[in-house]
């Protein structure tokens, strides 16, 4: 199997994770490292500057947080995320790039479907910028992960999930 | 249901109130008319205008509007609206210029909303009062680096407005407002409430703390250790102006000080300049937050475990919410940090917020933006119209006497109770019912 | 236009009625204040809250509502939103539970609505009479295995709000609404469409089935065999409360039994069960389906062929028809089988419904979704503000002769006539004219 | 604020008029009553029904409409809505029938609207009366080529609404409009913005191109030749009926032709059908646009270079600007070609018009529809309902001395003002001052 | 080609012969004993209970049924069909399974866009649970297709096409 | 690696390209004489007939007049593109043909994703019919490109990006 290929089945295989609530397999796939950070999307005066800042980002996770708040998931105390919602990832556009040995730059776009009881399912976008250390024959471990919303002002719902 | 008579549903103590001031377009229209034009609101921090050229663009309710750093350094607040016939003259969220074209006739304004360029002028309009088309601006003052604008020109002046509750304002900085710094543009997101619940929230409920946040809390959020007796130690602060706070308690001789969580060095900063009252107020105190009428809430609290190392970061946010629609807000989220508290530091401050008080923090704020979410989404319905809610935590009880609790204003050791929720709503009543 | 101007163009018995009553937003303020407020309104099927504690979740016009079965065996329909400041109390669709605690301040309510649990109820409060602050219950009741409820302490008893029309609720169920059950949760969907459209056109309409399913039916959904002369045979009948229903026939000496389509042995038991004059109604039909005011439609039929095989099979389906807005309703399909049937039968027969009848009915019901988006599309403009619909059908001819048709309320064999649609729309104008 | 203290809020001459009339529901709703419903509307090129059975489906304001040519040959539009119960007849963009046939109950209307054919009439209806159920038809002029409608039976004929006005749309065909036809279907997409501002645009707003367009011009859109002195030099016209109009001129003795731009042999054509005072205007002209109240904009001009090769070529376009909402607007372009034209040049043309003023034109149209979006933008808010927007430019200057231009109308030298803004304001004004 | 490559292209292939409505080259694609269900999504009270209920479908079809439908759409009277519509499918995540001797459970994401004359599109989502029969050489067969969509009230013009 | 999989990595760089907004990468990636057109989507009475004209096209541009677009966007007066908006491209369901020598016919199905400060993302959706020239191995060069929107009344922002 090509890189490309067994690169792709992994984020697959890691979107359905998510998807399917399946929390405990998602963070087996993470380093330990594993860092997840949504920079603040912004519009510059000038196309020339970024159109993102991580000065105060809108999420800024480690393996720690996101399992403490995966934990929290499971307390019936969990108003905000319960009950269930209907979630699912649509990943393309997977670009990859050797970076080192056995660790590689993946660009991916993915769109985020998400919906709650009877409310209308909310779309949003994103571009992915993913460190994946590993290779096809012993597999991957996603080591960082940075998203940069296409919205300035998205809605708490497009906030909701872990792209 | 007309307007008056919502307003005439009133409970007189406003120990209740009809559910639709959440719903109600016309409701929305009279705020946005009565209080958006009215009252002073917060629109930025002065840092993120530090330098002449510096401007940010926000909204004063739903009016659009550049805050910007003039060449003689003072800072303003101007419609960002051409006055020739209305273009949006800025599109960018934030920049540095000296001056604004205006991109349909050119017409052209400096940072201080003075028109300054008029294409033709002479042949076009023959004798042109250019001074006649400034951008219309707002009156612009600023107390504790916090950036403050009313529409209103016989407003009374900010110290006023603020009243008793500028010591409030004071004891969150450390007495030195000029000392702290945003750390970065604020977040900014939509929530699918009427604005006014977060505000309400912010501005007291200690009551709903211990069950909407049970789940973190339980995970060891503001850590583990039992500090005490248990039960509500706070207090709730409020002033004829409808601004609201409380301050949450440790058990009395806990050991925390004041500004726990903050470097030590910082902490003594904040010693040298703050008042001897503030210290005694924030001692043992675990929380500082509240609201600034009508729109500027802010916490100040300490965090000890996101799922990392167990270490408590104080943080300090402000949170401005804009009404979009009756059902629609827009949020934003502002992280302050001491300007000289080492960067590593202001990293851990910023993730405590981010990840407890911020636009996506599942582990904290998002159980409250979904409970501001659900009162608003039962609000439509002809009987949800007809529905009266209970704010009368408190009412029925005597007034505590007062005791020696060194805070100004008006306050109580009620800490659940919903006294700041009254008084909001009181002010509120009093914008609503003078004439448009 | 004005509320009242818009009913002021109604022809007296409603052969003409303005376009504008399907795209009105004040329209359909009125309707929610005048209607959804004081009718009886379905809201479920009792299978679906079959034992103690189950309840599923439901609107009555656009006001959330709970419909739960209390540990008494009782069912009861209460707002689903806290009585202290308002919050949603329970999100899921459906489920089983004793008790349903606020997320905000965990104040916890049985499931009778009773306020059971405040947290710190002393302390905050003083003496707080839990009593006053029970969940807003709608008066409940059920007919048939039907669950209704009214907002309207002074409403008419349900027997009183069905009149005669309880007559062919028992028809429909064969006498005995404990035999049936709803196959699962109902499919839920939202159309671009008037709720009132769906409504007319269940009440009665055989004019349309000609036409608007002209393809399905040369395609055999019904069978391809000719039973005889042709024509329109049906009949459609009303009541003075607006309840509306038509039953189609073969033509006459068809041999088609009362309930064809159904297994034997339940025929046998609908046979032990119901009125003879109900089978003198149902003998030879092809199918039964009307609207009980104003918005609980229902339809039986035979389906013969969907593309496997060709086999007759009756279905029964109740379609709720919930307001968003004006131009926007959510359905609510019910497939209801008998208890005891075979479950390979209940399963063809939901099949039957499902691609007929159901949400995503590419053979039968998308056709009409299509006419009722149509109709709301047109009614948006200036011109349409002003114009006049036709529902005049039969109203120009003499009225039939009494005759020995067994089944009660007034009833005329003038199949393709709109005499339904004017008694539902006279019903509809008695309610929007009285005061709100 | 009410509609008539929007209307008050007016300058006598329209030189200072409210923000808000770009932004408030109140307005619209008065527009689509009071302009909509009474003036003559254009709908189509005559060229898109060619032939009998031909139609298109069109807006008139908000209400759906069908333009058909009869077997009579004759041009129709009436309403796309069923007679019966309202139904969206045909749902077509375009095409060509002899009937259009109901999809609910099946009534047939032949293309002219007359009701041909009602399913089972004698039995369902008795005596029937067909001809009282004709579809509702407007009435219907066409000049030069432009189908024009009025839904107003005692709206005066098309020739008078044109007025003076005619001349400069005989101008803008050449003095033929039977020689042109649309490249294709137009265009259609929407804007977010009111449709006013487009429309006050193409009336004239010379003031705007330097500046709104410089970058395609430095680009060299329109040549990079220096054509002389520099400075404005068109003129504006405007009629009594609010119809405005602009044209731009390259200095006097440039040497360029009227009809510029167009195949030799099309300008001979010209030559020998238009008035010698055509010529005269036309001459050295480098644009013609103008708009015919209330929204049909259009504009003829000379694009020599859009990246390919440097080659002047003309294209006339007309531009249809309906109203969705207060803040967005369905657009429709159409591009018109002289039938005889080679079809490589009508390629050209084509190519012209669609990367500078078509939908998605990059090089030019999207800085004007980013200005009308910009301005409706900064329309949402509470000072921003109480903000007057400035059309002053040349009031307050003298009015130039009539001279011998050529042109009807009334007009001005003055390129860079805003008469033509005013003129449009005015009889705006009036028809929304006219009672419901 | 690998499996997944030729599954991919026949998932491509059979998503563009329902946008072209090329029906007959669609049904082709089809096992005679092909099922299509498309469950009720239900939001449950617990976390621990299925989201998607197939007591009361929202579609259930048969090769038989889908046949009947296509042909009516060739009638005059297909009144909700005519004019034709604008469809598009957007398959994504792409997960290929063996389950089976030449059988295959293939798992997709799939975003359907659908607009009818003037109106705007509507877009839906839905994960596709498919089970393929074939191999890469003598090509592919859908023999079942379960829908989950990702919203529990969909609207009309999303329950419309075939996902 | 096979065609199929040269010519999707092709798309998703071409694709980054415009959603970095490296307009010079872009134009790199084009032939000469590369033809963009964007047809009118209309509905037709008849399904028979076709739902799209290029009669009176919404886009028709060459490299030449896209690159004075571009030059354009770079003066500061280029006011409906400043300041910089977000934009990304979503492509999925790539089906490659051969049709000559080192010529394929390459459909493909699009949506993009573009939002302007505040404004919420507006998604677009299409189908695309490329024309590429290459192979795998010296690269391809794309030479043609239809655009089919799923739409027939877009937004003024659904019709801003390049597909
Ligand atoms: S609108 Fe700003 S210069 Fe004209
Ligand atoms: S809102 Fe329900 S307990 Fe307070
Ligand atoms: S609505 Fe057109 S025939 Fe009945
Ligand atoms: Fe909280
Ligand atoms: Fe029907
Ligand atoms: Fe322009």
């Amino acid at each position: 199997m090509s890189t490309h290929a067994a690169v792709t089945e992994f984020l697959f295989e890691e979107s359905a994770a998510l998807d399917e609530t399946r929390y405990g397999d998602w963070l087996d796939l993470l380093t330990e490292d594993f860092r997840y950070e949504v920079p603040q999307p912004i519009t510059p005066q000038s196309p020339d500057e970024p159109q993102y800042t991580s000065r105060m980002p809108i999420s800024s996770e480690s393996k720690g947080s996101l399992r403490m708040r995966f934990d929290r998931m499971s307390s019936e105390y969990a108003w905000a995320d319960r009950p269930k919602h209907f979630l699912r990832h649509f990943v393309s556009n997977i670009r990859v790039r050797r970076i080192g040995d056995d660790v590689w730059e993946v660009r991916s776009n993915v769109l985020v479907a998400r919906s709650r009881t009877s409310e209308e399912t909310v779309l949003a976008t994103a571009g992915r910028l993913d460190v994946l250390h590993g290779n096809p024959k012993d597999g991957f471990r996603l080591a960082a992960r940075t998203v940069h919303l296409d919205v300035e002002v998205p809605s708490a719902a497009q906030l909701a999930p872990i792209y | 249901m007309s307007l008056p008579e919502v307003l005439g549903r009133f409970a007189p103590d406003c120990s209740s109130l009809p559910q639709t001031v959440f719903n109600d377009p016309e409701v929305l229209d009279a705020e946005l008319a009565r209080i958006f034009t009215r009252s002073w609101l917060f629109l930025a921090h002065e840092s993120e205008v530090a330098v002449s050229g510096d401007y940010v663009t926000r909204r004063m309710g739903r009016d659009q509007v550049i805050v910007s750093r003039g060449e003689d350094g003072q800072i303003r607040v101007m419609r960002n609206a051409c006055t020739h016939r209305g273009t949006l003259l800025c599109k960018a969220t934030l920049g540095n210029t000296s001056h604004f074209m205006c991109p349909y006739h050119a017409w052209t304004f400096d940072n201080t909303g003075r028109l300054r360029g008029v294409p033709e002028a002479r042949p076009a309009y023959g004798t042109f009062d250019k001074s006649s088309r400034d951008l219309r601006r707002a009156r612009t003052e600023v107390y504790q680096g916090l950036v403050f604008a009313t529409w209103d020109d016989d407003a009374e002046p900010l110290a006023d407005f603020l009243g008793d509750f500028a010591w409030y304002l004071d004891a969150l900085v450390g007495g030195d407002g000029a000392a702290w710094e945003v750390a970065g543009p604020p977040q900014r997101y939509t929530i699918k409430a009427n604005w006014k619940l977060s505000c309400e929230n912010f501005g007291g409920d200690g009551y709903h703390v211990p069950y909407a946040h049970r789940a973190p809390i339980e995970g060891g959020l503001f850590g583990t250790e039992d500090t005490g007796t248990g039960g509500p130690s706070g207090r709730v602060v409020w002033t004829p102006q409808g601004h609201t706070a409380r301050v949450g308690y440790h058990p009395a001789g806990s050991g925390i000080p004041a500004y726990h969580g903050y470097p030590d060095e910082q902490r003594a900063e904040f010693a040298a300049k703050a008042k001897p009252e503030v210290f005694a107020v924030l001692e043992n105190s675990d929380v500082l937050h509240g609201n600034v009428f009508p729109n500027l809430s802010f916490i100040q609290t300490v965090i000890t475990y996101t799922g990392d190392e167990v270490e408590p970061t104080a943080f300090l946010a402000l949170r401005l919410a804009l009404p979009i629609s009756p059902t629609e807000t827009e949020m934003l989220n502002f992280a302050l940090v001491p300007r000289n508290a080492p960067d590593a530091w202001k990293q851990k401050s910023v993730l405590a917020c981010v990840r407890t008080h911020g636009a996506a923090a599942g582990l904290f704020e998002s159980d409250d933006v979904d409970n501001f979410t659900a009162v608003t989404f039962t609000g439509d319905g002809a009987i949800a119209a007809r529905t009266d809610l209970d704010y009368s935590m408190g009412a029925r009880l005597p007034r505590p006497e007062p005791d020696d609790w060194p805070g100004p204003g008006e306050s109580v050791p009620h800490d659940h109770s919903e006294y700041t929720h009254r008084a909001y709503y009181t002010t509120w009543l009093r914008h609503l019912r003078e004439d448009a």
